[in-house]
């Protein structure tokens, strides 16, 4: 989800991307002037439509952070919130957001992000964000509204959990957002946007699903993270977002045609050797080298996890407007990290059939222990499940100390050569039972065990 | 009566009971099933009133070879969850019927889904405590999770759900909270009388055992203890905070001790005393549980603080108990405890109470490092003070 | 006059300073004498007999007999010196001997075989904060003492040779075993040994640096105490690495006499000890309580 | 004659094997990483060539039937010769340069007494070696592979009985050091051609008459055989930086794997313990990688781990493990942090531990982290193969059959003399095989 696209080719949904992105940093920056109020809040289980209902300008913490990390000003922002004594153990997108404001909350455009007026504390799917917005709380000395979106603790979302969600939002959320305002809850401007939300959506779920395409047109993790950028942002329930997804769309059916690879910022991929589904947040820091080491060896994400943490369309959900409190409601119970462990394995399953992937690759972030704790199970279930090689590697989201280039090539190269391995295992699995057998000259001192 | 050291020697003998021998000895004598719960708060009355032994999972300390449990757990993750999968793979966990997992952090909540992988056959339940402590609009919601609760654990041990059952939990919890508090007021006004390790292992045994009898072995501990003979040290009195989940090894607590810091309060096992005070015996008693975990709950970092007033409550239990100082222990890894700690260094600092703080994991086996920083915030309190 | 030893028991050397306090000095030190020290390497030998060589060694060094003593201060591991009065903790010790040291420092690094921490106190020696290195032993004397065998190069030299260096090599990784198989495949580039040197210097330095950012240090000397003091190319990337932070005010320091910080901090205290338990002799220290 | 090379470039040794067409092993060569990769994989290729030449004298020994019954007496004879000379001559560098060392201004107060002194030591080594035991085969206590760890841990033992307070044992430690990393940076060309024809003729003179021209002819028909060696393939931890183009890199996993499977056909698991990392690796009946686990970026538990304890202890590599077989009781060691271990080591003897005790304690540990990466990558599945350097220490072996037996109950542990080279064995195989492919 970012903002800054690189890719040596411009296409037109990026440039359109890039000025969305760019307009609301602008809006932002003119708070001052425009008295907008602005509203701090996580993209997992984000209720856009109803801030944009009522005109407020949402901020996301992680976002600002993830950029500070591709502009490569983590470092010294995470190091300021360690002084201020953070543990170097907890998660970093934390500790690079506390950093920023310690030194001056200068967003990515170089322009001073205004203050939050209210903390909308969209807890779902990860604990770490109520301790972030008690510490910014404690930062701003601003109001605070806890949205608590319920696990799906049983894999299913229950009329309880639903009826708790619809009554905090009508019951707290809501008029938080009035007093904040002045201005009343318009229940048929939100029908409206969630409207436009829905048709966005359509076209999103159709990129992504692209990538069933032989070669796939995108690369679903890394290019994927540009992709769901307007929607898991400010933008759903936007015009803009609906013509951007439909140019997005566009163009992918274009390279299908073409039958061209994704276009990643070393040019266009070169032949697809590899399909790949990924678990896990990507490395910011290290971004574009990371999706280089794709690149380089010819292995396109054709599905990803990381594109559902805010929402999961392509498992049909849409915002509804004709019920749009529960749709809201529905729509943070089903974002990916809400969902439990069986539910993220049945996903993940579900994806190596329908995308007819070669494997699963997971990036494991120290960070998150939302996403990581249980991810080795993952793994060797998807194994077990599929037949299919798993693979794992180790990095963090914005701490770039814990990125070992050296490292991670290592796995991924050792991963993509097993799949190489297995794919060509019948032929040459011949003559090294010959050179094995006489290989066998080499003495053995130690053989002990089972009869 | 029996002595101080019998009571420690029980005590320990359970703490030491890493395959819990002693649940199985229960079930065997009751024919009643046990459910057992991760740290930190579980609502125990419920598993009580469903006539099931409730067993706090409190990991396994340093006293089992982690192996099956690194398979599952990257190195960046603390670990709690390896020394209970551990258990679970090596069969020590055999006897549990039903598991509960509260919502603490997402370590805890991931492992609910791991385990209903791994152990198919077993009731498993996820329990999300209402992070809103809007009376109502929480009050309902976390209702109907209980009440959802007591039927399935009702079905399971084949009992029949009864409102006076579950008053009489209510009572029994109360009242072992009460001894529990006792405990902790002795130690907060002569902690000489009953060393911190000791206290520490005479709650823990309450992880195992039937409520009514641990009240009443804190109840004799106490007798026995306020008439052993144990000289009063010149040392600094701490509050030590942030080892709610995953618990410090015991050589960690002697260490403090011994490094010259008398823990006056901590917050080890603090879900045993999770709720302050009586739950009312009035009305629904499930609606009485429920509103007593949003309006008597400790302050902790396991749960949301809605007031804003972060780290007040940790300075009135200092001035309270007339602490010198705040000691932060944390586990490796622990995103609660650890994101929690700046907010109440802010407070502490604007209190003027001085604080030190280090990270352990519930195996650590070195304790060189500890008892140095330890020992330099005790040597400083002392050797600066003007008695 | 009171005379008291400390013995600072770490665990590549035993440290241990004679010193002479006039009586009634309270807190204040600076009138005390240092009589002598003597420091034994424990190198592949019993703990406990290289305790008793360093104590006996001391003594003799200052023509005194045990009898003569006020006080047997430890510090470091001192629980292994069964016939002593009393025990202080590190960092207590290492900043009174430093502030002994030098009246002006206001923080200690103190760099040993395997741990680092950086001490920031009062003028009056009060440890205010301190942030130490964690369990992990990357940037230890230890990993620079294996790292110098392999290049062939003494303790000694290390020190003049990273002063010579002008491009000083990038140390990377965070593990010092790794950081071993980096400065190998800098010999293999044909780094020079000096820049290599230097390298792991920053890179020490770097993280000392850092611990001392943690805390608010106010101006004056930072002295370097422990073995690595001895290393004056280390303090010297110590003095640049704080340059580069965005503190200011600090110089850093060395003293001859620095390697024994703990042991003459420890001895210091002890006299300060002695007096408060001669006026108020039943309040058992847990020190003394675990002898 | 065809040969195809596989090089492992690790982190502390590096290893090289020539298979001929059939897939046989010519030969095998293991060197030091720790100067230089370019010459340490040079050193490993020379000795393995030396090793193929040897393998070559034996087949044209073997392949006449009178002569065939002298092969092994010949052979041990020639091999003992030649690495006898070569131990002579780098103890004669190693001479020269500690003498040199000496000289240097920094000792110049001691310049004489630490001469005499660190000099004798070499010579009593030099004596040492000219020593004309002949070797009895099997029977030759093991040493270890490396001229550093051979040399260090004779001159440490003998600079241990020989300082005193004018020449301190640090001061002769220091000048061994400088001196032995330029002795390891020398390659030593010791040619079998122009070596070989000398030697023979003085072995040859304990021959029968009937066979000894014979002889003498089959060792020239050895030495002329042209070795083309065909496709060099390389793998391991240094392998990026070797001057292969992409196509004759493998991953190490991938080469430990199919390693392991030649060795042992009915492998399913594999485990490789090295200097600085760990895998748990699984194949399939075709040695195919199904699934693997490293450690991360923490070293802590890996071979270099006990290279710590040993240089601690003053021992070579390779006594270790047979001094913790003596342990009665076993001793928890919970540090990992490879730097830390010989911190522990000594916390423990003070605290009064038997050495025995803590050296099992601490092999206990380092398996113990081993058994986390065989948990994480799938198991212990039946046959399990022990590779890497550590494999060739017996503690570590006995600690890793306890736990897997404990753990996954009883399996045929796989190990053979040559684990530390599996991984080299694996790359040559990938040489043969892109060859055999392409053929
Ligand atoms: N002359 C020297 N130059 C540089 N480093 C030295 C010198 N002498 C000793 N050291 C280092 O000092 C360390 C010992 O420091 P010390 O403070 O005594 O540690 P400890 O208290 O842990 O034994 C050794 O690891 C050694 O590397
Ligand atoms: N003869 C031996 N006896 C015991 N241990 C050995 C022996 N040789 C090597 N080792 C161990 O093996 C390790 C090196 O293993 P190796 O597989 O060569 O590692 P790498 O491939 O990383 O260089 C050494 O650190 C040492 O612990
Ligand atoms: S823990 Fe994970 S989900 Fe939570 S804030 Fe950090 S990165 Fe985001
Ligand atoms: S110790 Fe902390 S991180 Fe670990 S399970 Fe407990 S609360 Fe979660
Ligand atoms: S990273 Fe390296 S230095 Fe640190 S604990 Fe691991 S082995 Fe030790």
């Amino acid at each position: 989800m970012s903002t800054e696209q690189s890719a040596a080719v411009k296409e037109p949904s990026m440039l359109q991307q890039k000025e969305m992105i760019a307009e609301h940093f602008r809006e932002l920056s003119r708070t001052g002037e425009t008295k907008k109020k602005v509203v701090y809040t996580f993209v997992p289980g984000n209720l856009t439509e109803l801030l944009l209902a009522f005109d407020v300008l949402p901020v996301h913490p992680e976002i600002n952070a993830l950029q500070s990390a591709m502009r490569q000003k983590a470092g010294a922002y995470i190091g300021e919130a360690e002084r201020i004594g953070h543990s170097e153990d907890v998660c970093t997108y934390v500790k690079c957001d506390i950093g920023m404001k310690r030194l001056g909350n200068v967003g990515p455009t170089g322009e001073v992000l205004p203050k939050p007026d209210l903390l909308l504390l969209s807890y779902t799917g990860c604990f770490t964000f109520m301790k972030w917005f008690e510490l910014l709380r404690q930062e701003y000395d601003c109001p605070v509204v806890m949205l608590h979106t319920p696990y799906q603790g049983d894999g299913e979302i229950t009329p309880t959990m639903t009826q708790y969600m619809v009554e905090q939002i009508r019951q707290q959320v809501i008029p938080a957002l009035e007093k904040l305002t002045g201005k009343s809850f318009d229940e048929e401007r939100l029908r409206e946007l969630m409207r436009l939300s829905a048709r966005a959506e359509d076209d999103m779920v159709a990129v992504l699903e692209s990538a069933k395409h032989k070669p796939s047109p995108i690369d679903a993790y890394f290019g994927g993270v540009y992709y769901i950028g307007p929607m898991f942002t400010a933008f759903r329930g936007t015009q803009g977002a609906v013509d951007y997804y439909a140019q997005l769309r566009r163009e992918c059916n274009q390279r299908i045609a073409a039958g061209e690879g994704p276009i990643t910022p070393e040019g266009t991929s070169p032949k697809e050797r590899f399909r790949l589904i990924v678990e896990g947040p990507p490395n910011w820091t290290h971004f574009r080298e990371f999706w280089k080491m794709f690149h380089d060896e010819g292995a396109v994400v054709v599905a990803s996890t990381y594109t559902k943490v805010g929402g999961t369309y392509d498992l049909g959900f849409r915002h509804d407007p004709t019920n749009p409190l529960e749709s809201l409601a529905q729509y943070c119970m089903g974002c990916y990290t809400n969902r439990n462990l069986p539910q993220r394995l049945d996903m993940i399953v579900k994806y190596a059939d329908e995308y007819s992937a070669d494997g699963l690759l997971i990036n494991s972030v120290k960070s998150c222990n939302s996403f990581s704790a249980g991810q080795l199970m993952l793994l060797r279930e998807f194994e077990r499940r599929t037949g299919k090689p798993g693979g794992f590697i180790e990095t963090d989201l914005v701490d770039a100390r814990y990125f070992s280039a050296a490292n991670v090539k290592n796995r991924i190269e050792s991963y993509l050569q097993m799949i190489v391995q297995k794919r060509t295992a019948g032929a040459a699995s011949v003559d090294l039972a010959a050179a094995a057998s006489l290989v066998r000259s080499l003495p053995v001192i130690n053989q002990g065990g089972a009869a | 009566m029996d002595s101080v050291d019998q009571y420690v020697a029980r005590a320990d003998a359970l703490y030491h009971d890493v395959s819990y021998r002693s649940v199985a000895e229960w079930k065997t004598r009751t024919g009643k099933k046990a459910a057992g719960h991760l740290p930190v708060y579980a609502p125990r009355e419920i598993i009580d009133a469903a006539g099931m032994l409730p067993v706090a999972m409190h990991g396994a300390g340093d006293q089992v070879e982690i192996i099956r449990g690194d398979a599952y757990f990257q190195s960046y993750i603390c670990q709690l969850p390896r020394s209970t999968i551990e258990l679970a793979m090596s069969g020590r966990l055999d006897d549990i019927d039903a598991f509960l997992f509260p919502s603490t952090c997402d370590v805890i909540r991931n492992l609910s889904g791991m385990w209903k992988m791994l152990f198919p056959k077993k009731f498993v339940r996820y329990l999300d405590l209402p992070q809103n402590f809007d009376r109502k609009v929480a009050g309902r919601f976390w209702a109907g999770e209980l009440r959802h609760l007591y039927a399935d654990l009702c079905a399971l041990n084949g009992t029949t759900p009864s409102d006076d059952a579950l008053r009489l939990s209510l009572a029994r919890f109360s009242a072992n909270r009460r001894a529990v508090a006792s405990l902790m007021a002795l130690r907060a006004s002569e902690p000489w009388r009953a060393p911190a390790a000791e206290a520490y292992l005479i709650i823990r045994a309450g992880d195992v055992m039937p409520v009514e009898e641990h009240t009443a072995f804190i109840e004799g501990y106490l007798a026995a203890a306020q008439g052993a003979d144990r000289p009063m040290r010149d040392y600094t009195r701490v509050v030590v905070t942030g080892a709610f989940c995953e618990q410090p090894p015991l050589e960690l607590i002697r260490t403090l001790e011994r490094a010259g810091c008398y823990l006056v309060w901590d917050d080890f096992t603090v879900g045993a005393r999770f709720l302050e005070g009586d739950v009312s015996l009035a009305g629904d008693p499930i609606e009485a549980l429920a509103q007593a975990f949003l309006n008597q709950s400790v302050k902790n970092a396991c749960v949301y603080e809605p007031d804003g007033k972060k780290g007040e409550w940790l300075v009135n239990t200092v001035r309270d108990t007339r602490a010198d100082g705040v000691v932060f222990a944390a586990p490796s890894f622990c995103d609660p405890a650890l994101l929690e700690q700046p907010m109440l260094v802010t407070a502490l600092e604007r209190a003027g109470i001085p604080h030190t703080s280090f990270k352990y994991a519930e195996n650590l086996g070195q304790f060189q490092v500890i008892r140095e920083q330890a020992g330099t915030f005790s040597d400083g309190l002392r050797l600066w003070s003007n008695a | 006059m009171i005379l008291t030893i400390g013995i600072d028991v770490g665990s590549s050397a035993v440290k241990a300073a004679v010193v002479a306090s006039p009586r009634n000095s309270g807190r204040t030190r600076e009138s005390s004498k240092i009589v002598a020290t003597h420091t034994e390497r424990v190198r592949r030998r019993d703990q406990r007999h290289v305790i008793e060589l360093a104590f006996d060694e001391a003594l003799k060094a200052a023509g005194i007999t045990r009898e003569k003593l006020g006080y047997i201060a430890t510090t470091g591991e001192g629980e292994l010196v069964e016939f002593r009065t009393g025990h202080f903790y590190g960092m207590t010790a290492h900043a009174r001997g430093a502030l002994f040291l030098d009246p002006a420092a206001r923080a200690v690094v103190d760099v040993g075989a395997l741990h680092a921490r950086a001490i920031v106190m009062d003028e009056h020696a009060r440890v205010l904060s301190y942030r130490m290195t964690s369990q992990c032993a990357s940037g230890s004397g230890q990993f620079l003492e294996n790292v110098a065998r392999y290049l062939g190069v003494t303790l000694d030299e290390v020190g003049p040779l990273s002063l010579t260096s002008a491009k000083p090599e990038k140390v990377s990784g965070i593990c010092a075993v790794l950081a071993e198989t980096d400065v190998i495949n800098m010999v293999s580039r044909g780094i020079a040994l000096a820049d290599i040197l230097k390298g792991i210097h920053e890179s020490m330095a770097g993280r000392f640096a850092k611990l001392l950012k943690l805390m608010d240090l106010a101006p004056g000397t930072v002295l370097v105490t422990g073995g690595l003091a001895a290393d004056e190319g280390l303090t010297a990337c110590i003095q640049d690495a704080l340059g580069k932070t965005k503190l200011s005010g600090q110089t850093v320091k060395t003293n001859p006499l620095s390697v024994h910080a703990g042991a003459i901090g420890a001895a210091l205290w002890g006299a300060f000890r002695s007096e408060r338990l001669a006026s108020r002799p039943t309040v058992a220290s847990p020190a003394l309580a675990a002898v | 004659m065809k040969a195809w090379i596989g090089i492992d470039l690790g982190s502390t040794t590096t290893k090289a094997i020539f298979l001929d067409e059939q897939g046989k092993e010519l030969g095998r060569g293991i060197t030091n990483s720790r100067s230089s990769y370019d010459l340490a994989s040079r050193i490993a290729q020379d000795e393995g060539r030396l090793a193929a030449r040897f393998t070559l004298l034996d087949r044209e020994l073997r392949a006449d039937d009178e002569l065939a019954t002298h092969s092994d007496k010949v052979r041990g004879q020639l091999l003992h010769r030649f690495r006898r000379d070569q131990e002579v001559v780098q103890l004669e560098a190693l001479r020269e340069l500690v003498a040199e060392e000496c000289r240097s201004p920094r000792v110049a107060a001691i310049a004489k007494p630490l001469e005499e002194r660190a000099t004798g030591i070499v010579d009593s080594l030099i004596t040492a070696e000219k020593k004309p035991a002949l070797p009895l085969a099997g029977k030759a206590a093991k040493t270890s592979d490396f001229f550093r760890d051979r040399a260090a841990s004779g001159f440490g033992r003998l600079a241990e009985e020989q300082s005193d307070a004018s020449v301190k044992f640090a001061d002769l430690l220091g000048v061994f050091d400088k001196a032995i990393l330029r002795v390891e940076n020398t390659p030593f060309e010791l040619s079998f051609d122009t070596r070989i024809r000398s030697a023979i003729r003085e072995v040859a003179r304990t021959l029968p008459d009937s066979v000894r021209d014979r002889c003498i002819a089959a060792v020239e028909r050895a030495a002329a055989i042209p070795l083309d060696e065909v496709r060099v393939i390389g793998t391991g931890y240094g392998r990026a930086r070797l001057p292969f183009p992409k196509e004759n890199i493998r991953s190490e996993i991938l080469c430990h794997g199919l390693g392991a499977h030649a060795q042992f056909p009915g492998t399913r698991t594999v485990l490789d313990i090295g200097g600085q990392d760990t895998k748990a690796i699984q194949v399939d009946d075709a040695g195919i990688v199904t699934g693997f686990q490293m450690n991360d970026r923490c070293a802590a538990g890996c071979g270099r781990y006990l290279g710590y304890i040993a240089d601690e202890m003053s021992l070579g590599i390779h006594e270790l493990g047979p001094l913790a077989q003596q342990s009665e009781r076993n001793v928890r060691i919970t540090s990992t942090c490879t730097v830390f271990a010989g911190a522990e080591l000594r916390d423990r003897l003070a605290n009064g531990q038997r050495r025995e005790d803590i050296l099992a304690g601490l092999h206990r540990a380092v398996i113990l982290r081993a058994m986390a990466l065989l948990a994480r990558s799938g198991g212990v599945l039946d046959e399990f193969t022990f590779t890497g350097g550590v494999a060739n220490n017996p503690a570590a072996v006995d600690a890793l059959m306890q736990l897997v037996e404990e753990n996954y109950g009883k399996r045929t542990l796989n190990i053979s003399a040559g684990s530390i080279f599996t991984g080299a064995l694996g790359a040559a195989l990938f040489a043969l095989r892109a060859d055999a492919a392409q053929a």
